[in-house]
């Protein structure tokens, strides 16, 4: 694995992308032993604007908190899809949702447009897992690089989940992980 | 003849929490596909401005209808 | 009440708003243009004065003379806008924890000087944004990110409070009773002292996310079941009242108001050079 | 013809400012500042202009804030405790840029330590005391005629540059009485704050004027439209997040008074031009320090006197021309070391610097500082 | 077993808190620190401690303040407002000497200033944002392990001390999730207050003991009976006028930790052995410089990192020397200049400063370092 | 009361203390040693805490467990070890600047929490340390510094106040009445919960030198004259009240007390760790 | 035979206030020269301890003498 | 003249003092052109303790503004002789109150044991007036040095006192001056 390597959720406030980037740092630091730091933005657009969270993993320590080149995106708006997908770092993986982003801004990023939302709503019945998902999704990105185990990203699900959530919350996230099969 | 009555929501403002939707006595609205409130049974409305003195994102109007001004 | 009117009060720029879908804040806020308009105010000679809070972003929002200052301080800075300017009419617009909790002083003294200000508090029971805290008015047992077990502070009732420290307008009701807001606040501008128009509100995403009124109209439909006309309430016990919410018209006094009383001092002295 | 009175430096700093046309006053006394609370209270009704005394500190500020938005020269005054508890609004009149003029009294700390003793521990505080970047302009008087002359002074800054103007007395200062010639009208120079001249819809309240970087401002009531906020705000007032806009904002906070900074600094000397050692004071020690500079050159010793007037921003380029041709500093100060920090990074290592400190409550006797002198003269 | 968690920065610090032994928080909610009251108000009842969220921030301190007269471990955490606030009650801790951690954690400032934004701004509010002098020991974590393990050394200094300990966070750092290895309780050394031993009669709660120039200290309620007051007082706790017993009182506030000071100094540096340049900075700007420094020597640039993880007292010594022969310092810091001042004052002209503001709610990015470094080695 | 007792309980060596020749605050203090030998506290489980001001010098005397903080936050303070420490007995002695000036909002927030804590208010309607300016409870047209040509400020009714803010035991009397005094402390300090005595009392120094009532003697017989027993006073009119010192219990009410509540959660929770 | 009371008061603490002669049923104490207050009839005191307690300066003690204690 | 000339009024609180030191200085400011000064210690201890109070009147200007080396003492109780007559400038003069203070300690200043309190108790009628007494004193001594006119100083007492007291406050300032005949 590269030194670094960075993920970033983007999307609008309630898809829960700052809980998922969470959970991926919580996966890499709690079940993996590796160093991971999680930010995100606030500000007083949060309420239904732009939400933005990163998470940084690496073997070795992480310095600069932030995404600079994200290795990963995954963008669940067009709004943000607009700004950030430029910044995807050299050799960089975008997983856009099929329903809110429509047009793909041109990149050399190796594009997914996946149907992260509607497997929420149609697949499991519940848009609010929406993020579950999209964790399903960056499990399999994350093993096929051999960066975590998709075993590690499903328990640091479980033990973040509400008690009695852990059954839809497993299912989303096992979607999502099939999409990227 | 009842009196008319023109309920305007504008969409751009509308948050949909739904409280128009609540408040107004003859059920004048519905939510569109995006969550949006709609006067969609205008000809119901009574006039009584609840709606649009509820609604936080000040969305509705409600005005009496030009025609009826005469009646 | 014209409707353009009240939209030509508005900074437009800013709409929507960034309230929440559904916030009382912003049922609160209709209600003030209505009775400003009404009360046949303009905009040059209004002042609208807040706090820090959700319900203090409000001044950014009406296109008058402004002023957004420290958390709990809107009353000191008020009072001193109205002692420079007695003309003005002046609108101070405060969350629960903005008056009760950093600015009670601020908010007694005013009430004590009688100074022609009229305070409109808007009690969401918690403090909103930042989070969803405890607040002085939070009821006992509901549950805060700092009373995670609920909350055990007795809370302060504010028309109460207002009028022990002597305000000649205090007034409660509701957002679920527009027309009474826009009432209240009509009276309390009327009225030539300091006046208190305590207007219980939600934040549903701060406050009912934890205690169950999770959506706007669960919080409309709580206020419309626990709201007791002052007058029946007079027939009730204790008992009877208990987690119900008092409306109505508590303190209705004439007193002489505080920049009236400067006014005769500097003629008194003579001091006016004008 | 110029009066001549017999007052005490807190009712100079009051009268000083009614002459500046200070006819707003809110605060909450406080020892040793109190005077000028009661001078305002008794003056200011028979002037038509306003006095409150409010219920905190905090209130105090706030109240002549709002005085000053509303179209006044407004001031407040206080002492240690109370300067600490103004910090907040201050940084609210800094952000939103509301000529204010801020009258601190020092007196022994920290907390309420020796209320009627004199100091100088809050001439850091004035320059950081409140969260956030911001200039500064603090005066320190050290007679009581030049506490009238800096009170005009202050309102004149605070009103060009739209910001809080702070001056630093002290107890000594604040309760002695002492000759003061009151200058003619004519004789004196008075700034009023710019007002705007453009249409009311127009109006934005921080876009300065390209001429001089410093927007104009409108009063409350007088028929224009505004916002005025603590957050962080554009040109039109209303808040910002845009990284651009927040960076334009503070750094003209700073600039504003950085690029006038020779027209605010202000310092004193005396025989510092063949001086091998300069002794740097201000406010009342500086009268001590000049007599002990007066005696040690009567008796042949080659000693200079440097007094800032103006403490924030401070003389550091002047004072480091000079450091260097002497050589050697003595900074006596009634505290552990504050205005030697700022005289330490000025100098640059060009001049020993030696420091005083005296913290008992006392003011330094000459004799004390003449000893230092020749001590360091060995 | 040392556990491993995936905290904020701000839950650091409280749960670094309670590993320390606080048992009592008073406070006040205020973004970006609300956190550590959160975690506080869940964690502190389940370990028969204290929590009480009070009416402001004043009243906050002043519990906590309360909290640790009777007996307990205390701290009160704040931002930028909050902190202006509590000032004057700091300064009673001061004077009272009360053991007590303060958390303020930075965001943008003057005023509201921009509440969820990172900001370096009360750098200077730290050391002197009260009146009155007195030794301030103030800490800056730059990872979310480091706030636990300063929030332990925080309490560890107060309680040996005597007096208030800061920890100055940041908005990013706050609010930052991290991996954390929380340290086994036997791997880190835990502090309690000296208690006397001596008959309640002749208890002397101010005089130091002769061994280490610190005075023992009882609880309200543990059968001594002794006064505490804000004013300026002698060894048995009661006000004084007296020349001699002020000198003595106000100079052992700053003595008993000057004394102690290589105990308290912390930094770190890397790569500064050869060093031409020497980038200094703290909190989560340290994480940048870092970042930049390791890529400017992957060019082969010769550059150090040196950060001060005790901000007060500063490493001005230690500093001098590693600047002296690198020659160069880039002071990166989100203000218009602060920790700089100190950085000059410490250097005496040692070496060539070159500062870099950015105020813009933003962090520094490495590549902004980067660029910089490059211009100073050209 | 055994008189030995009141003396073991001075800091002789500061005595003859520093309050003028015949201020009423000397007369509170012995009131309140009176009534805490009474109710059988010790010293050592005694707070006596203050602010600043004359008043706020008692602590300094009294040879218990003593606190004199800044300036209107003695009852934060006292908050937080109440807290620590249930079992103390705290007593928080306040000047009427003190109390409804800068620290009116710890006093109304005092009275919210309803902690046990009994606050002795010593209203003497003037700022007396500082020199004679008005303060929140000056009476209208009476002089100060800061008022020198009357005050025009509506003042605080001191109970009115703590009743509107929550407290559960209130009462008023004046330094004319010393045993009054010491009853009202006991009952205070009987009172689990949060507990205000208002004493009216006399700085003649400041307050009377500019409003006729230069002595002592004067003031003590103004007191007199001017006291109405609460029983009387609801059978006069307002005109007849006009300048009256209504005296006695107002509020005596139970309720949870604040530490009580905590001690509860915490053993709900199980977080006793003891 | 009424009962006799012991009146002292501490010349070191008396700031000569007066109050003591003002609530003093019976008249009991005058100033001296230097305005110290002087319980010079005291045989007339009835115990109240109405001096004792109004005595801003903690002056005067009041006991039952202990003759009669006995009576 | 000497370039400077200091005068220290000292007695217990309440004997005025301070308005004393005041109008010697405005008396040299207003009415004498010259410079003056005039500061006071406070303190806890103020009330019905010593109290102290001093003017320094110069031609020049005037640096340090306390007493060092007081040319002129006037004290009016003893434990202000006590502490501060050894303090008295070289060929100063010193005026104690003959009822107050007992015993003078050894100096080489030229000391007058003056009835000031008597005479206004006794001459004039008011204990009050004892400051006023020992400001004809000062005036007088003034005077004989060639300081400042005995009538400047009557002027500022008269400005100075409340309209109605002119009276008793001029009689007690002439039977002062007489005690220094
Ligand atoms: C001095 C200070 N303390 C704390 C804060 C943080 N703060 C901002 S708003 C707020 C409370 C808001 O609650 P409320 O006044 O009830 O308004 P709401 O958001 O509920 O409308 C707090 C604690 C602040 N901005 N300044
Ligand atoms: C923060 C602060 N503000 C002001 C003061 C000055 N001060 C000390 S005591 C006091 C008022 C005293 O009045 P009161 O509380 O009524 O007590 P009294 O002296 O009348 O007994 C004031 C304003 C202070 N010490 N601290
Ligand atoms: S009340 Fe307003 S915001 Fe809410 S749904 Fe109706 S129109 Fe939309
Ligand atoms: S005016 Fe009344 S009836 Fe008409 S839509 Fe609105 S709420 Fe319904
Ligand atoms: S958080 Fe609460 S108070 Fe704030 S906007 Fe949302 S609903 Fe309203
Ligand atoms: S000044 Fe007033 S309150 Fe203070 S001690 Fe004297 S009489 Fe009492
Ligand atoms: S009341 Fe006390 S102080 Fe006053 S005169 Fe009598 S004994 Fe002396
Ligand atoms: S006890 Fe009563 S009667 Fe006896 S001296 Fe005292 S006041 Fe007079
Ligand atoms: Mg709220
Ligand atoms: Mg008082």
């Amino acid at each position: 694995m590269r030194d670094r390597y960075e993920i970033r959720f983007a999307g609008s406030g309630g898809q829960g992308v700052i809980l998922a980037a969470v959970v991926v740092g919580e996966a890499a630091a709690i079940f993996e032993g590796l160093n991971s730091v999680q930010t995100q933005s606030y500000g007083p657009e949060a309420r239904g604007g732009k939400s933005k969270s990163e998470v940084v993993i690496s073997r070795g320590s992480i310095d600069y908190p932030k995404a600079t080149t994200p290795d990963l995106q995954i963008i669940l708006n067009q709004a943000s899809c607009d700004e950030f997908i430029a910044q995807t770092g050299k050799g960089g993986i975008v997983v856009v949702d099929d329903t809110y982003v429509s047009s793909v801004p041109e990149t050399e990023a190796q594009v997914f447009s996946l149907p992260i939302v509607k497997t929420a709503r149609e697949k499991v019945g519940r848009e609010l897992v929406t993020n579950m998902v999209a964790l399903g999704v960056t499990a399999k990105i994350l093993e096929k690089k051999g960066l975590m185990k998709a075993e590690s990203l499903k328990q640091a699900v479980l033990a973040r989940v509400p008690k009695g959530t852990e059954e839809i919350n497993e299912k989303a996230f096992i979607e999502g992980y099939k999409l990227m099969e | 003849m009842p009196k008319k009555f023109m309920v305007t929501v504008d969409p751009r403002w509308c948050k949909g929490c739904g409280l128009c939707l609540a408040v107004c006595p003859t059920k004048v609205f519905d939510f569109d596909e995006g969550l949006k409130s709609v006067p969609t049974r205008m000809e119901d409305c009574i006039g009584c401005k609840q709606c649009e003195n509820i609604c936080p994102d000040l969305a509705i109007t409600v005005e009496g209808s030009a025609d009826n001004a005469k009646s | 009440m014209p409707r353009p009117e009240v939209m030509s009060w508005l900074r437009k720029r800013f709409f929507p708003h960034l309230w929440c879908p559904g916030c009382g804040h912003g049922i609160i806020m209709h209600a003030i243009l209505r009775a400003l308009i009404d009360s046949g105010k303009t905009k040059e000679q209004t002042v609208i004065a807040s706090g820090i809070g959700c319900s203090s972003r409000m001044p950014g929002y009406i296109d008058a003379c402004t002023i957004h200052t420290t958390h709990g301080r809107s009353l000191a800075f008020a009072t001193g806008i109205k002692l420079a300017n007695p003309e003005l009419t002046i609108v101070d617009v405060m969350g629960d924890g903005d008056c009760t909790a950093i600015g009670g002083n601020h908010f007694i003294h005013a009430c004590r000087r009688n100074i022609g200000i009229t305070a409109v508090v808007m009690n969401n029971n918690i403090y909103g944004m930042t989070g969803g805290q405890a607040s002085p008015t939070t009821p006992l047992g509901a549950k805060a990110t700092t009373a995670p077990y609920g909350a055990i502070d007795p809370p302060f009732d504010v028309c109460k409070l207002a009028q022990g420290a002597g305000a000649t307008y205090v007034a409660r009701t509701t957002v679920a009773q527009p027309v009474l807001c826009e009432q209240y606040i009509k009276n309390g501008i009327a009225n030539r002292g300091f006046s208190v128009i305590e207007i219980l509100t939600n934040c549903h995403t701060q406050f009912g996310r934890r205690n169950n009124l999770r959506t706007p109209v669960d919080n409309l439909n709580f206020f419309k079941k626990n709201s007791v006309p002052l007058a029946k309430a007079q027939g009730m016990t204790p008992a009877d009242l208990e987690g119900k919410i008092v409306t109505g018209e508590f303190v209705k006094r004439e007193a002489p108001e505080y920049t009236d009383l400067y006014r005769s001092l500097v003629e008194r002295i003579g001091g006016d050079e004008r | 013809m110029p009066r001549v009175e017999f007052w005490q430096g807190n009712a100079s700093i009051a009268q000083g400012a009614l002459a500046a046309g200070c006819r707003f006053f809110g605060g909450y006394p406080i020892t040793p500042s109190s005077e000028i609370a009661e001078v305002m209270a008794a003056e200011l009704p028979a002037h038509n202009g306003r006095f409150i005394q409010m219920e905190d500190e905090i209130a105090g500020i706030a109240a002549a804030i709002g005085g000053s938005v509303a179209g006044f020269k407004a001031m407040t005054a206080t002492s240690g405790p109370g300067f600490s508890l103004k910090q907040e609004n201050l940084g609210l009149a800094y952000m939103a840029e509301i000529p204010l003029v801020v009258v601190d009294v020092m007196r022994g700390g920290p907390s309420t330590g020796l209320p009627t003793s004199i100091a100088q521990q809050d001439v850091m505080q004035a320059r950081w005391g409140t969260h956030g970047d911001h200039a500064t302009i603090a005066y320190a008087p050290s007679s009581v005629q030049e506490c009238f002359e800096v009170a005009i002074k202050a309102f004149n800054m605070a009103e060009r540059f739209r910001q809080p103007v702070l001056i630093m007395s002290d107890e000594v200062l604040g309760h002695m009485r002492e000759k003061v010639v009151v200058p003619d009208r004519e004789t004196y120079t008075i700034v009023n704050r710019k007002k705007p001249s453009c249409a009311p819809d127009v109006f934005m309240p921080y876009k300065p004027d390209p001429e001089d970087n410093l927007p104009p401002m409108a009063s409350f009531g007088d028929g224009y439209r505004w916002h005025i906020t603590g957050l962080t705000h554009n040109e039109w007032g209303f808040p910002t997040n845009c990284p651009e806009e927040i960076a334009k904002k503070t750094a003209r906070l700073m600039d504003k008074v950085n690029a006038y900074r020779d027209d605010i600094v202000e310092f004193e000397t005396e025989s510092v031009e063949d001086a091998r050692i300069i002794v740097v004071a201000f406010g009342s020690v500086a009268r001590t320090a000049l007599s002990a500079v007066r005696m040690a050159r009567s008796k042949g010793l080659k000693v200079g006197y440097f007094r800032p007037i103006v403490l924030w921003p401070f003389p550091d380029r002047e004072l480091e021309a000079l450091a260097e041709k002497a050589g050697k500093l003595i900074v006596p100060e009634l505290n552990y070391g504050q205005m030697v920090n700022e005289v330490e990074r000025s100098v640059h290592g060009k001049a020993g610097i030696t420091q005083m400190s005296l913290v008992n409550g006392e003011l330094f006797q000459p004799s004390e500082i003449l000893e230092k002198i020749e001590e360091v003269a060995r």
